[in-house]
């Protein structure tokens, strides 16, 4: 008896980007204070269209003085998202969290590599800011990938609090022309398993495709996933993930509660 | 007589006696624990837990579940831990509650069910056993259990033969006469009935020409099934003498009302968790304040009060 | 091929040939007039008026109608002005456009249905008869003609008779398996199959504890009976072989091209005509949209494209 | 083809007395002039919760430059006009409209006297407007009944505009303690059948009153009825009334379409 629905009230809600949202949220300091990867679930005080709420990663966070604020960045996708977006400073939200298990940062490797894709720098700069304050003499390197030039968001800090960010648009039309994924593997041998952490956090593609890329080697590599959800706290067994047991056999581990952050290794991709 | 006491709320299902006649429905509500933190489960007339079977299941693969108007459909395909693990790892957190549980059961045969109730009965800390008869049997070439009168009784019975537990025989409205079936388990010995379980529907993704779920189909819960699920409780409290508990769509204590002035006894909330973790302790509080507005001083004194 | 010309939308069901796949749903369209100020009427696939009976009928007092989240209930009751007085007053003004126009038709018993039947087939200006089937049998004691797979064999036999013009049977979602009822109502001869008709729910008044209509039980439609609608229309076009009509909850071109999907080869929209008068045109314009951007020539192409 | 759903911008929604709001909405200068006594559809622009449309009388309307202007008086009684209540300035609503059959106002007699309860005085007050600028003679008295003086509304025109204004209220906290429809026919007398016109709104209680009061005269009166609504244009047959027909046998006809007005003596009260 401890978890509470805070009642946020929109304090900023602005189009950053070319569909993209940074949303400011107020809400009662006893919000506790979320972890690298944890999310919220989100909803509309009071509206039961669109019916569930809508996770979405914690991008920012910081306790002012009677109150909290929380921002999230998020992409106009569907129905949730685009009246998200419509909602006017002062309008009121309903939040649930911080929920799901954070990334694992109590040790890292002298290199940290971060892997982002699209909206998924959302948990990572979030990522980013901790451990560069916690671990200030690691080498961090982001790898970011977008679709095209406008699709790019989410690099203020990491731009400042990074060693090395690498950006890329699937057209060219920012940075280098080429898949994250790529561009992380092109550069991979710089970089000893033994001393790397590696996390990432983007479309499932984007996943699919590293998890080849790290396939034989040893590198430790942890990521954020995403998927349809109703309760977010463990409850409904609907943000099920195939994964491989301590038995290494298949079996459905919860996003929202034994996640979002698992480890690349034990996702069994179909 | 004016009085500032809280009014009765307290029901008694036969032999399974309630604080209150808000309890968690099957599924929705994990096994307690996940919503521990945001509900007191002290103050729940009852947790009924996810759905167990004799073995441990998988589950359908993902995606499972996918939003609709005013609802959702899911098909978890009753992934759970088995009974064994519940009794010996779930169910000492429950005990630390004074809270009633009910354990939802549910065999793809006769026998499975009634290994399952027998394993439950002999457990410390259950109350009752709700049997979800929606599945499909697979003895019966998948039909579900829940949609012939005759298979429905003969599981009901079997479970009745190995349980010292009340039994709740939990029906699906994905049938032609509700009452009917309601009748059969009732003779065949049910203590109570609950309904409803989903409806079964489904939803296709345009952009793939797929199913959105990956087992095609799926149930759907939330407050787009309420008028059916009064329906159908309306249509088998005029039926059967055994209490029935209403299940399906509540959201508000308003909700619930409906359902107890129509007949039933008690009522499960489910799909609300999800979006208002505090569903339960919103609609046992309205539940009294509307007692209090109306100057009843039991609950008991709306049950069944409908004006047709 | 590039083409910029608007994709072929065309369907054929049997003998009943359709500008497009887009009709309106019985009951929710009046006869056409009520809409001719917002919609045209010559872009319809097809009209479907009012449900008519042998005798013209007061319907039920009311309240007749009642919102639902994602849905309203109706109980209308069949109020209609008969037959005879449709073909003399509503039908001449159907005439005057270039829309095909089908009878949605009900009985209390098989002889109604047969004469209604005759009735129409006889009148200029109509173009198919839809069977309501949802109905009570008033000889069989109430119970519907729809959920009992003889009797909605025997009166589509018996309409079929009587009937030169193709007969669509309607089938309702009030039944444990609708694909049984489709089957049978095939071979007793339906030249189509449309489906569902309302899911039967209720609502209840907390301030007076009586019903909120006054026929105490409804019919539910709208976006909320969506995913059951689709569940059903899947079931159904998998075991027959003759055209399917999709119809529930359709609201918008997205909604219809789900049905589509699945192996309907035209749709009905109902409750959306209440709250978007231009729904139908939305939903052709939609639909056309969807081909195009899809670059897909004809929407013959898409039908039945699902991948389970 | 000529009727549109319109897109309705709200200029002004405010609340004037205890949960009664006032609603002005721009709408296309196309939008037909509306006869007293006809209503609106209203619903919150792309919204399915509350799923149906409202029906709102016509309270005031005016023609601008290049737009319309519709006034709206409505009481907070539900989840719909608690939903309108919310809505800001700027904010989008759908309108359906002018809906229905308005009065009867060719001609009226020498005496016209309008009978409004509560919300009712919303078409009266459009009414009264009208046939005081058309039939300058005529002696206009107006019998208004509401609950309690906070819930005194749109009484601004008919106070310039008639001759009589009796209020009363249930709790006699303004004007006479008493029923609307005993204020009236305690001045019944004054009026006599032939040339008196008798038109009233209002909830269903106080209807069935007049009609027992009316009962054995010969008055004229229009009455406008309200029932639930879904398409408010004649297709569902969900707004029936129980009325006499030209045989004099029970029908139901549509409030939305063959009403909201009627005849009194026609209503078949049950
Ligand atoms: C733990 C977690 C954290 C997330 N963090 C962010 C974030 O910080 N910023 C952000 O923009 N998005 C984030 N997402 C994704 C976000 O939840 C979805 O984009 C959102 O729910 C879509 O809602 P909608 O109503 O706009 O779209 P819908 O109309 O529901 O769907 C539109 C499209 O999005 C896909 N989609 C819907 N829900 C999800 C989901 N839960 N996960 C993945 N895809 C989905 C659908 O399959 C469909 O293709 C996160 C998801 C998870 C699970
Ligand atoms: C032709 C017509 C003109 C109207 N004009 C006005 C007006 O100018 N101002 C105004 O405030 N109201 C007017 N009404 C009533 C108004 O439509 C209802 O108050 C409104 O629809 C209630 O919606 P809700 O969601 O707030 O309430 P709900 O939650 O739907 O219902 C709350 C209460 O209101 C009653 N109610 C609901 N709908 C109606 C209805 N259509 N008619 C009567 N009672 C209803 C319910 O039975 C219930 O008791 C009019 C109704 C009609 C039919
Ligand atoms: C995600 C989910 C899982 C469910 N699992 C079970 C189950 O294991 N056993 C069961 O009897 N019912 C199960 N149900 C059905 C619910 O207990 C309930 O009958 C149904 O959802 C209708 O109620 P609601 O509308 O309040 O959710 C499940 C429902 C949902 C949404
Ligand atoms: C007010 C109303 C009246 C209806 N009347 C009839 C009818 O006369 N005959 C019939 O076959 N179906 C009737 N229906 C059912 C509709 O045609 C349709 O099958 C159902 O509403 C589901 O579609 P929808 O969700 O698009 O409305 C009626 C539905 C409504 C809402
Ligand atoms: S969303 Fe319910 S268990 Fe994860
Ligand atoms: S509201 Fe549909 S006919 Fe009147």
């Amino acid at each position: 008896m401890a978890k509470n629905i805070y009642i946020g009230e929109i304090s900023k809600n602005k189009e950053i980007q070319e569909d993209c949202f940074l949303m400011k949220v107020k809400v009662a300091a006893s919000f506790e204070t979320p972890l690298p990867g944890q999310f919220v679930m989100i909803r509309i005080a009071g509206l039961n269209d669109p019916f569930l709420s809508r996770p979405i990663s914690i991008y920012s966070f910081s306790r002012r003085n009677n109150f909290c604020l929380i921002e999230l960045l998020y992409r106009v996708v569907g129905k949730g998202t685009q009246i998200m977006a419509g909602l006017i400073e002062g309008s009121q939200v309903e939040i649930n969290g911080p929920l799901g298990n954070g990334f694992e940062i109590d040790s890292v490797g002298k290199n940290v590599v971060f892997i982002a894709g699209g909206i998924g720098i959302a948990p990572m700069s979030l990522l980013i800011e901790n451990l560069s304050r916690r671990f200030p003499s690691s080498l961090m390197t982001l790898y970011f990938g977008a679709q095209r030039e406008t699709a790019v968001v989410g690099l203020d800090k990491p731009q400042k609090l990074c060693h090395d960010v690498n950006v890329c648009t699937d057209d060219g039309s920012l940075g280098e022309k080429n898949l994250v994924t790529q561009a992380f593997q092109k550069d991979m041998k710089k970089f000893l398993p033994a001393n790397t952490s590696i996390y990432a956090c983007g479309p499932r593609g984007m996943l699919l495709s590293l998890a080849k890329i790290l396939n034989k080697g040893t590198f430790n590599c942890q990521v954020s996933l995403e998927e349809r959800m109703a309760c977010g706290t463990g409850a409904c067994m609907g943000c099920a993930v195939a994964v491989k047991d301590k038995k290494n056999t298949l079996a459905y581990q919860r996003v929202c509660a034994d996640g979002p952050v698992f480890n690349l290794r034990d996702i069994i991709w179909e | 007589m004016k009085s500032k006491t809280s009014p009765q709320i307290a029901v008694h299902l036969g032999r399974l006696k309630l604080k209150n006649p808000v309890m968690t429905a099957s599924g929705t509500f994990g096994y307690g624990e996940e919503y521990a933190d945001y509900v007191d489960l002290n103050r729940l007339g009852a947790v009924v837990v996810k759905g167990l079977s004799l073995k441990p299941r998988l589950g359908n693969p993902p995606p499972r579940i996918m939003e609709t108007t005013g609802g959702m459909l899911n098909a978890v395909g009753l992934q759970n831990i088995g009974v064994d693990a519940f009794i010996e790892e779930k169910l000492p957190f429950l005990r630390k509650y004074d809270v009633a549980v009910i354990a939802n059961i549910y065999g793809e045969t006769y026998d499975e069910y009634k290994k399952v109730a027998k394993k439950l009965s002999a457990a410390k800390g259950v109350h009752a056993l709700e049997l979800n008869i929606s599945c499909p049997n697979v003895k019966k070439g998948g039909v579900s259990f829940g949609s012939d009168p005759k298979v429905a009784a003969r599981v009901t019975q079997a479970v009745k033969e190995e349980a010292s537990l009340p039994v709740i025989v939990k029906l699906t409205p994905n049938v032609t006469d509700i009452a009917v079936i309601a009748q059969a388990v009732e003779k065949a010995g049910a203590d109570a009935i609950s309904l409803i379980n989903t409806l079964t529907g489904m939803a296709v993704d345009l952009k793939t020409r797929k199913p959105y779920l990956r087992n095609i189909t799926g149930g759907l819960s939330g407050p787009a099934i309420k008028p059916v699920a009064l329906r159908m409780v309306w249509e088998v409290v005029k039926k059967v003498s055994v209490p029935v508990i209403g299940i399906g769509g509540i959201m508000t204590a308003e909700d619930a009302l409906e359902f107890l002035i129509l007949g039933a006894k008690a009522v499960q909330i489910g799909t609300a968790n999800f979006i208002n973790p505090h569903a339960t302790m919103e609609v046992i509080e309205g539940i009294k304040d509307y007692l209090t507005a109306n100057k009843i001083k039991d609950v008991n004194e709306i049950i069944g009060t409908f004006q047709p």
